[in-house]
């Protein structure tokens, strides 16, 4: 399976959308937090996990799906929410914490969520995992068309959500696909140190399903093997699981200062970024001009604007909405 | 009479249970069951009895035993247009899987702004009294009551029964369903005979959020869920003996928690005693203190009082468990001691 | 790994230990719940669940450890109770609700704490996995002697905690076991219905670790096998998983029609009996005499009778002493 | 008086934490360390700074984020001879290991018959205030306190989280401490200045179960946790520039719960109000009005009141996170209401 010029395009425009909203997220976050960094300050408050590096993951995976297919995320969503289509504008004002935002600003970065596409996120380890197998259950149970794709990070493949929800995908054959986004860190913590096994596709062979590993953080790997797993559970032959090789490009969380992570492995980072590879690779093969380029650049990073300009211009919701929304 | 006799259809709170998740499966295709042993067994405790065989395999699912994960799938499967009804074997498992009904389910509606309905019935067996000790015979009444986002509600009969289960599936809200394991009508978990009552066979509501006063009186206000509701009823009956008039109410709920009605009992009796099966402290009892002394303190003639779980996990050992779980007889001296 | 003969009678005996004293909880359990079954009724009131046919797995495992060894067990503790030592008085008594009672009475069947021979449960499903991975870190820290072993069902494998702890003991190369005891059932549900492998020794694939399926609930073989993952544990390699083939020739719990379980299966229940298999093996191959199989036979008897007699004498406990113990 | 000032040592809580663990890993060898990011990192939020790098990978242990298992390996390690000190990152997490926490933890001393010792310490941070919606900023005071076999702590200044964290380390039972994230003194979480008090050198304990005085008064009693007693003293200080003087007490711990120092207080005041940042129905504010009037309802003046956190969620968006904190004004204003 291998994409078309077009759908390369897609992904690369989309990384480098998710790329820019993110520059510029990243620049907004510091205001108000120097010269002392108190994540309570500044128009963006909180947590801030970025997912530059790992663009690939969102855009191979989710360039096979449809707004009907359902994707749940984690901690790290924006390249992934991006992907899958959901608003932009809300999504950023949710961000800044804006009453326009996604949810009015209850959720914040780490809870994206826009049934429109099928996107949700949850901040807990693991937890990806169980609502996308209900939603392929859902699926199935109705009927209709759709797969689901939960994504993980590599560290919460030792969660035990992911355990249970593997088998009881596997059990009940559902149309669903879990995407293991290996950035070697969980925090401070290396892969080595947390997991017993170096690549985490042999684990399928515990659920008797099929397990994928693709190295490189290349998009058109994971386009192939994301487009075998989609379709074959499009078919009804039950879920897979795919572990891919990434990158986290930033510290955990905005603030981090990577103590823990060698030095060598900082100086690489700026050389492996995925977008300029895959910048390379379409002017090479798909003989992208310079000004093709700069015309994606400059809608990509348009849309970045103007969701930015969306949020920073849509007023915060009065306080004692907080009591509403519990319920529905 | 004939015609009164064959009106009445006395049901256990099993059957009700049974019965309305049946009704709500009929009329509406998108609610179904899943749970361990809830299929061919027809559930533990019987709720689910005979679903599988009229609904079959794909609506009545038996799970393996991944709390975390059924859970979590009904919660993915409520967010896309489902409405599982869900079973957690016995309330004390919670910690298995409490994310998943915490983090998730409880949660998502407000993270999405309201815009994602989560009606999920989580089902779960509370309750002690027939020696399953630590780990099988909690109520954890206010550990879930604690927690925003969720509703719980708690039969004490078969009528409240079924229709808290159709309003729980009816309402677009997850809903923790606590019912009693020696409520449930079962026989070999003992049998509350008062809990049996007339079921009307149509579908019908009982209101989330509302409290019953299920015997009325004027010198004290007995406050009770569940189990308490009968301890309380019996209570009442031996204070009647002694020429005291008590007033029984059945919270039902706890979220929503009906402080109104419990208020104006008390502001008529001047006296309130709370009555709960779960551990005391940080509880049920003391919310409904606080609830009535926060309304107005002048009312009461006495300080209030409990009859709850001591602070200790529950042993399995019959003199023990019988020593520390609520009774009649704890409520008759605590009215004593209220009046003395 | 073959057992000598001494270790195959020791074997043999243990499981008439066990098999004896449950027929005899069996009738007891039964007083005072006839003609109506009234859980909460009689001698001893609550769930039991019996371990009649899986006495293979405890004694096979169990002959190869110490007191100073420590061994985790699940809702169906006896026979494992039993092979590891614990005081057949005490745990009787417990078993009773009694005052002289492993706790007094405060834990009952499900919860029999030995710490004079390292033995504990749990009665909440997979629970068994991470006090044996906390045993075995505590005995690696300290540097002291003995492993650890965590028994559980199959159908306790799809919980969390399995998955977890086993990573943990991988990683961190601990001295811990992982015996699955494979009856085929969790209460009514068949193992095919949740678990989506056949045999779960290939999810010691999962982590890394050695994984081993015994087939056909046969002492000597489950010897030989867990033999050799014991002596791996103790001599610093680290974890090992066994999943046993064995039989559940009781209900889940006393009370459990089986409506669920197929005739023929149940049919077939006696003439599966593992302790009878092992008698004509022992009269066959180790040339075990009827005189010798009756002085064993009554040896066991006598134990478990002694037992029961002591748990009937015993005083209950006082009411308000339930207070107690709550801290140490 | 340059010799008063070089007694003084001040420092902050996350400092007094890894102060307390350290001095008691010096002395026994059984005391070790795990957790996710609590090695190398030294905890994200600062509490085990320099133990990795004083005792080693062995004693200080980065787990895989494994939390039911490794909190699991506790119970076992604990039952085993040694002293675990865990780390529960966030509070918030508690439903991916509770079973764990609850039901092994907790029990296995009873279900011992007392035998077994499980001297585990979980540490886990609270708190909100800084935006870090609803999976990441609670308390969950009474979803601990609640269940019995537990102590549980949590201290609101430095001195408090030196000594309580060396009496938990000491104590042979499991103990829940709590520390609050805008407490710690990281700087990156907003800081607390009143926090960071003078700590001694020396180890020493804090008793586990009494409250403090911290402040006397004559006329309300407040009565907080963590950072509800930073604005119960904020809230003294504004009230007295109005004339009203406000007795401060910090429970310090929940269990045990030092019910006989509140009703001492406000049998002196004669008025209470309760401040806590966990939820509020269900919770620690129930439980302290309702164990004051069930002592004596004629010491109250007027109607105990509450300032808790809402039963909502808690919202990501500053504006609502802020309006829905407890803070000194909401406390003025329930005086203020109690009186006129
Ligand atoms: C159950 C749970 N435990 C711990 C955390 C804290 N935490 C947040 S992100 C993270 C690391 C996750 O690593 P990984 O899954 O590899 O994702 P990444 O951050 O690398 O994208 C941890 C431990 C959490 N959110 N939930
Ligand atoms: C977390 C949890 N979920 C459910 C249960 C209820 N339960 C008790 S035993 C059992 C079946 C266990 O099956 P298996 O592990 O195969 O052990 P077996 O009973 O066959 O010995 C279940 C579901 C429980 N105790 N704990
Ligand atoms: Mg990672
Ligand atoms: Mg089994």
């Amino acid at each position: 399976m291998t994409p078309t010029r077009e759908q390369k395009i897609w992904m690369y425009e989309h990384m480098l959308v998710s790329r820019y909203l993110e520059e510029m997220i990243e620049e907004i976050y510091m205001e108000g937090k120097t010269p002392a960094f108190n994540m309570a300050a500044g128009p963006i408050p909180g947590e801030m996990h970025l997912s530059k590096g790992q663009e690939p993951c969102a855009v191979g995976v989710c360039v096979h799906l449809k707004p009907f297919d359902v994707v749940t995320a984690t901690h790290r969503p924006h390249h992934i929410a991006v992907a899958k289509g959901v608003d932009l504008n809300k999504m950023t004002a949710e961000i800044f914490g804006k009453a326009t935002g996604l949810s009015g600003g209850r959720g914040g970065h780490m809870h994206i969520f826009d049934p429109d596409v099928n996107f949700s996120c949850s901040g807990i380890i693991g937890q990806s995992v169980g609502p996308a197998v209900g939603a392929a259950l859902s699926r199935k149970l109705q009927k209709k068309e759709g797969v689901a794709v939960a994504f993980l990070g590599e560290g919460a493949v030792n969660q035990g959500a992911f355990h249970e929800g593997l088998n009881l995908a596997a059990v009940w054959k559902l149309p669903v696909i879990f995407v293991i986004e290996d950035n070697g860190w969980g925090i401070s913590v290396p892969k080595t140190a947390s997991t017993a096994v170096e690549h985490n596709d042999i684990r399928a062979q515990a659920y008797g399903i099929p397990g994928h590993y693709v190295p490189g953080n290349n998009p058109l790997e994971i386009f192939r093997v994301a487009g075998e797993a989609i379709a074959r559970a499009r078919r009804g032959e039950g879920p897979s699981l795919i572990e891919i090789e990434t990158l986290r490009m930033a510290g955990h969380f905005m603030g981090d200062a990577e103590q823990y992570r060698p030095k060598e492995e900082l100086a690489m980072l700026k050389a492996r970024d995925p977008i300029v590879a895959m910048r390379t690779y379409l002017m090479t093969v798909d003989k992208m001009s310079e000004a093709e380029d700069q015309e994606i650049v400059t809608r990509a990073r348009k849309r970045a604007e103007a969701a930015i300009a969306f949020a920073k211009e849509s007023p915060y919701p009065r306080g004692e909405e907080a009591l509403e929304k519990v319920f529905v | 009479m004939t015609t009164v006799t064959s009106n009445v259809r006395k049901q256990t709170i099993a059957r009700a249970m049974a019965e309305a998740i049946a009704q709500e499966m009929r009329t509406d295709p998108r609610v179904f069951v899943m749970g361990e042993d809830i299929g061919q067994l027809g559930g533990v405790f019987g709720n689910t009895r005979g679903l599988f065989e009229e609904f079959g395999p794909e609506r009545v699912r038996d799970t393996p035993i991944s709390e975390t994960a059924f859970i979590g799938a009904a919660v993915g499967a409520a967010a896309d247009g489902m409405r599982p009804v869900v079973e957690l074997m016995f309330v004390d498992f919670f910690g298995v899987c409490m994310d998943a009904i915490y983090n998730l389910m409880a949660k998502n509606t407000y993270f999405s702004g309201g815009k994602l309905s989560i009606p999920v019935v989580l089902m779960t067996a509370t309750g002690g009294g027939y020696s399953d000790a630590g780990q099988h015979s909690q109520c954890l009444h206010a550990t879930f009551a604690h927690l925003p986002g969720m509703k719980v509600v708690a039969p004490s009969n078969a009528y409240d029964a079924k229709g808290l289960m159709i309003s729980a599936i009816r309402d677009d809200n997850p809903v923790i369903y606590l019912f009693h394991k020696a409520l449930q009508g079962m026989g070999w978990l003992g049998t509350e005979p008062a809990s049996i009552v007339h079921v009307p066979e149509e579908a019908y509501t009982v209101p989330i959020g509302k409290a019953a006063t299920v015997r009325e009186g004027r010198d004290v206000t007995i406050v009770g869920i569940t189990s308490g509701v009968h301890h309380a009823l019996k209570a009442a009956e031996q204070l009647e003996q002694k020429g005291v008039s008590a007033e029984v109410i059945d919270l039902r709920s706890l979220v929503p928690l009906d402080r109104e009605h419990v208020i104006n009992s008390v502001r008529k009796t001047g006296r309130l005693i709370v009555v709960d099966e779960d551990y005391q402290s940080y509880g049920v009892t003391g919310e409904i203190i606080a609830s009535v002394v926060e309304a107005d303190i002048s009312m009461l003639k006495s300080p209030p009082k409990r009859v709850a779980y001591p602070d200790i996990p529950i042993p399995f050992s019959r003199p023990m468990e019988q020593w520390a779980l609520p009774n009649p007889a704890k409520i008759v001296a605590a009215y004593e001691s209220m009046v003395k």
